[in-house]
């Protein structure tokens, strides 16, 4: 695959989610769509990881958690948000402890929508969200070069 | 001073697949106790009665959890039709019975695979998941979801499903049965499995019992429990005798899912054989439930009971579920104490825990 | 389909009796939970034996704070409906066994079920209003 | 302990599956025809509606809006949970299941629809604000 040039490391937390777009998303990972064969790999530490895939809507515990997982994350990092739920809470978003899509307390970068999502288009989002990992990671080398005179100056 | 050292467990850990939160205290390397606690799948679905109309919830109830959605789907319409005094078409109960055995098939198939891969048998893992995908096709054609089936509605089924695809449907449930008897015998046979599990989270038919235990928990620790024996859509047609074992340890757990497996492979022939033809659904328009009723059912992971309480408006007054993994919280509690840490995955995951269901 | 199960109806003081008679005859606790009502908690119980269910519910009134006694000492599966029925419709369980003190089931809400939180449907403004013209 | 290679019950099939082609779906490459009844996304075509908001009142989620005036159809997919019961309710047949599902998005969007417009329909992509 040319277009991929990096293997990124994804990591995967289920927020408030049903568990349909968790086992999709586990199924991209085995025989049938492999995306292994891309480099790309599920790890469960979220320091090694770049990508974040998350499924679900938001609730207060679970916000906590999010928000402690993307923090971990070293930069550039992606987040992607899975299925309906993540988008906008999906069928969930009257519910009293659901605050909505995962946009409410992460900036996301892609939408997958969906419900659940199926492997095909989580694999689609993934390959997005790679282009804005690579463009990410240019504009870093780039504010280095300028940021870094000005810092061997005195 | 005491010895003991409190180590937290989840919410996301490499070995969990979903977040749950174990509180686990130690002394050395053996538990002392267990305390889980959740809360963050909670979504207060419950009250989403007062939201969504009787006929509107049938979705919701389907997205409890995505796993064992079509028998949510299928409790909930079921009850709301006891209710209204409607009984689903033959052939609509038939198909349900149907798309309930494959669903039950898929869901054991992939906890087989998480179990392989909380054994740390990484191929086993992809394996078992190469065959849920062959089920998950099937799903796939009948219904047009892969993990939503989205056809079951109160009154009946919302797509029939033709006698030809029907053949095309026996024909590769033959097929997936071969293949997954390989996969059996190595859940049967095979010494890292049997180093693993045998003897591992021991729970006694009267522990069971007491501690409400229900679904293969039950079953592998020699109790006689199927909610399938109420006869409930067809199964009260169907020829068919519940799954135990007797130890009573993840092992016993394991080969309970494996057997069923096994019998719903037979469920479905049985099924297919004897489809009656005819109508797929009954209006319901103008009827509204009114009374309360207990419905329970058998999912892949134990007794569900719903309670819907309904006083004859658009919304339900109460709509409940019990789920399985709720009751089988205090046994995995009773299970826990004096276990090694490093069984605790493998003990976890032998109550088949769906967080989602779980907490709502 | 499900046999007709009946609801039986419980005065508070029969409560606990019932449940050792239930636990002596080898019952199997099924499920508690409840319901908000306008001036009173309803709490449902079930217990089964032989694939048969019967049903009980007890009224409490919601004031003074409602309070119920604790069955987790008989029946030990029931720790988990009551921390749940205490974290969702503050109820109060005396001799409970395992306690949390209101953390099991961790919501947004304190108390959620008790008739104060209502689910609306949400009203949206038409599309056209946020679309601009082209 | 030692166990020799035949003991492993596993070892039959890890031989098979090296010899034999991978079941993988090299998906980007190489697309399946999907089932008729797959979920994909739903479909909208103006042609007929008479914006008689059956879809919008009936949509759970209140994924599809329509305004009479103005003549618009909207659908918000990352509302939408796909239970299809726009496409059984909608009379006019406009409404239709597509079994390719829709594509990952940038940013929230609503697809507006307008009756201005004739065939092919006008697919206007507007970016909605964040609330």
């Amino acid at each position: 695959m040319s277009f991929l040039k990096k293997s990124p490391w994804v990591l995967h937390y289920a927020a408030t989610s049903c568990n349909g777009c968790d086992i999709e998303l586990l199924a991209c990972l085995t025989p049938t769509y492999d995306v292994e064969r891309f480099g790309i790999i599920n790890t469960g530490n979220p320091k090694h990881a770049d990508i974040f895939l998350v499924t679900g809507s938001v609730n207060e515990e679970s916000r906590k958690v999010v928000e402690n997982l993307y923090a971990q994350m070293p930069d550039p990092k992606v987040v992607v948000a899975i299925g309906a739920c993540a988008l906008s809470g999906g069928i969930f978003r009257d519910a009293y402890n659901v605050y909505g899509g995962i946009d409410q307390v992460l900036p996301v970068d892609v939408y997958v929508p969906g419900c659940a999502a199926r492997p095909e288009s989580i694999i689609d989002g993934i390959v997005q969200a790679l282009d804005i990992l690579e463009q990410r990671a240019k504009d870093r080398k780039r504010q280095r070069k300028i940021v870094s005179p000005v810092v061997e100056n005195p | 001073m005491s010895n003991t050292t409190i180590v937290p467990f989840g919410p996301q850990h490499p070995v969990l697949p979903e977040p749950i939160h174990l509180d686990l205290e130690l002394d050395d390397e053996r538990v002392v106790r267990a305390l889980p606690s959740i809360g963050y799948v909670h979504r207060g679905l419950e009250l989403l009665a007062e939201r969504y109309d009787f006929i509107e919830m049938a979705n919701v109830a389907e997205r409890i959890c995505g796993i064992c959605s079509f028998i949510h789907g299928q409790g909930y319409c079921q009850g709301v039709e006891q209710l209204m005094g409607v009984e689903a078409p033959p052939r609509a109960a038939w198909l349900r019975t149907v798309w309930g055995e494959i669903s039950r098939i898929q869901s054991h198939v992939l906890w087989l695979g998480l179990a392989a891969d909380a054994l740390g048998y990484e191929s086993l893992f992809q394996h078992s998941w190469r065959i849920r995908e062959m089920m998950v096709d099937i799903i796939e054609e009948t219904t047009g979801g892969r993990v939503i089936f989205g056809v079951c509605k109160v009154g009946g089924i919302r797509k029939n499903v033709d006698d030809e695809t029907l053949g095309r449907v026996r024909q590769r449930i033959g097929e997936i049965r071969v293949a997954f008897d390989e996969i059996a015998t190595i859940f049967r046979e095979d010494p890292t499995v049997r180093q693993r599990t045998v003897g591992v989270g021991l729970l006694s038919a009267a522990d069971a019992r007491a501690l409400g235990a229900v679904g293969p928990v039950l079953r592998a620790s020699g109790v006689v429990h199927d909610t399938r024996q109420l006869g409930y859509a067809a199964y009260g047609a169907l020829e068919w005798e519940p799954i135990i074992e007797q130890d009573g340890d993840c092992y016993a757990r394991c080969l309970v899912r494996v057997r069923e497996v096994d019998q719903s492979f037979d469920l479905i022939t049985q099924c297919l054989d004897r489809m009656p033809a005819g109508e797929i659904e009954v209006s319901v328009k103008g009827k509204r439930p009114t009374g309360e009723a207990m419905f329970r059912l058998e999912q892949p992971r134990g007794e569900v009971c719903y309670y819907i309480s309904a006083s004859g408006k658009k919304n339900l007054d109460r709509f409940r579920v019990r789920t399985p993994t709720f009751a089988n919280i205090a046994p995995l509690i009773h299970m826990l104490g004096g276990c090694e840490l490093a069984d605790v995955p493998v003990i976890v995951l032998t109550i088949d825990p769906c967080v989602s269901c779980n907490e709502r | 389909m499900n046999p007709d199960e009946p609801f039986n109806a419980l005065t508070l003081d029969q409560w606990v009796p019932t449940a050792e008679q239930h636990q002596r005859d080898g019952f199997r606790l099924v499920q508690m939970t409840g319901t908000a009502r306008a001036d009173h908690f309803e709490i449902l119980i079930s217990y089964e034996q032989d694939y048969r269910c019967t049903h009980y519910r007890v009224q409490i009134p919601r004031d003074p704070p409602p309070e119920l006694p604790s069955l987790s000492a008989i029946f030990p599966a029931a720790f988990t409906y009551e921390n749940e029925l205490k974290d969702l419709f503050g109820l109060n369980f005396p001799g409970l066994t395992v306690d949390y003190g209101g953390n099991f089931l961790r919501t947004k809400t304190k108390i959620p079920f008790s008739g104060e939180v209502t689910v609306k449907k949400e009203t949206r403004t038409p599309a056209a209003k946020s679309a601009p013209e082209t | 302990m030692s166990w020799s290679w035949s003991v492993w019950p596993i070892s039959n099939l890890v031989m098979r599956s090296a010899l034999h082609k991978p079941v993988t779906r090299l998906y980007p490459t190489e697309r399946r025809t999907p089932y008729a009844r797959t979920r994909g996304h739903i479909e909208f075509r103006i042609d007929n509606c008479n914006f008689c908001t059956i879809c919008a009142h009936k949509c759970p989620t209140l994924a599809i809006q329509v305004n009479k005036q103005d003549k618009t159809w909207a659908i918000d997919h990352s509302r939408c949970i796909l239970c299809s019961i726009c496409v059984e309710d909608c009379r006019e047949g406009c409404i239709s299941l597509s079994p390719v599902p829709s594509p990952p998005m940038r940013a929230k969007e609503v697809l507006t629809f307008r009756q201005e417009y004739e065939a092919p329909p006008p697919r206007e992509t507007v970016a909605v604000a964040l609330p």
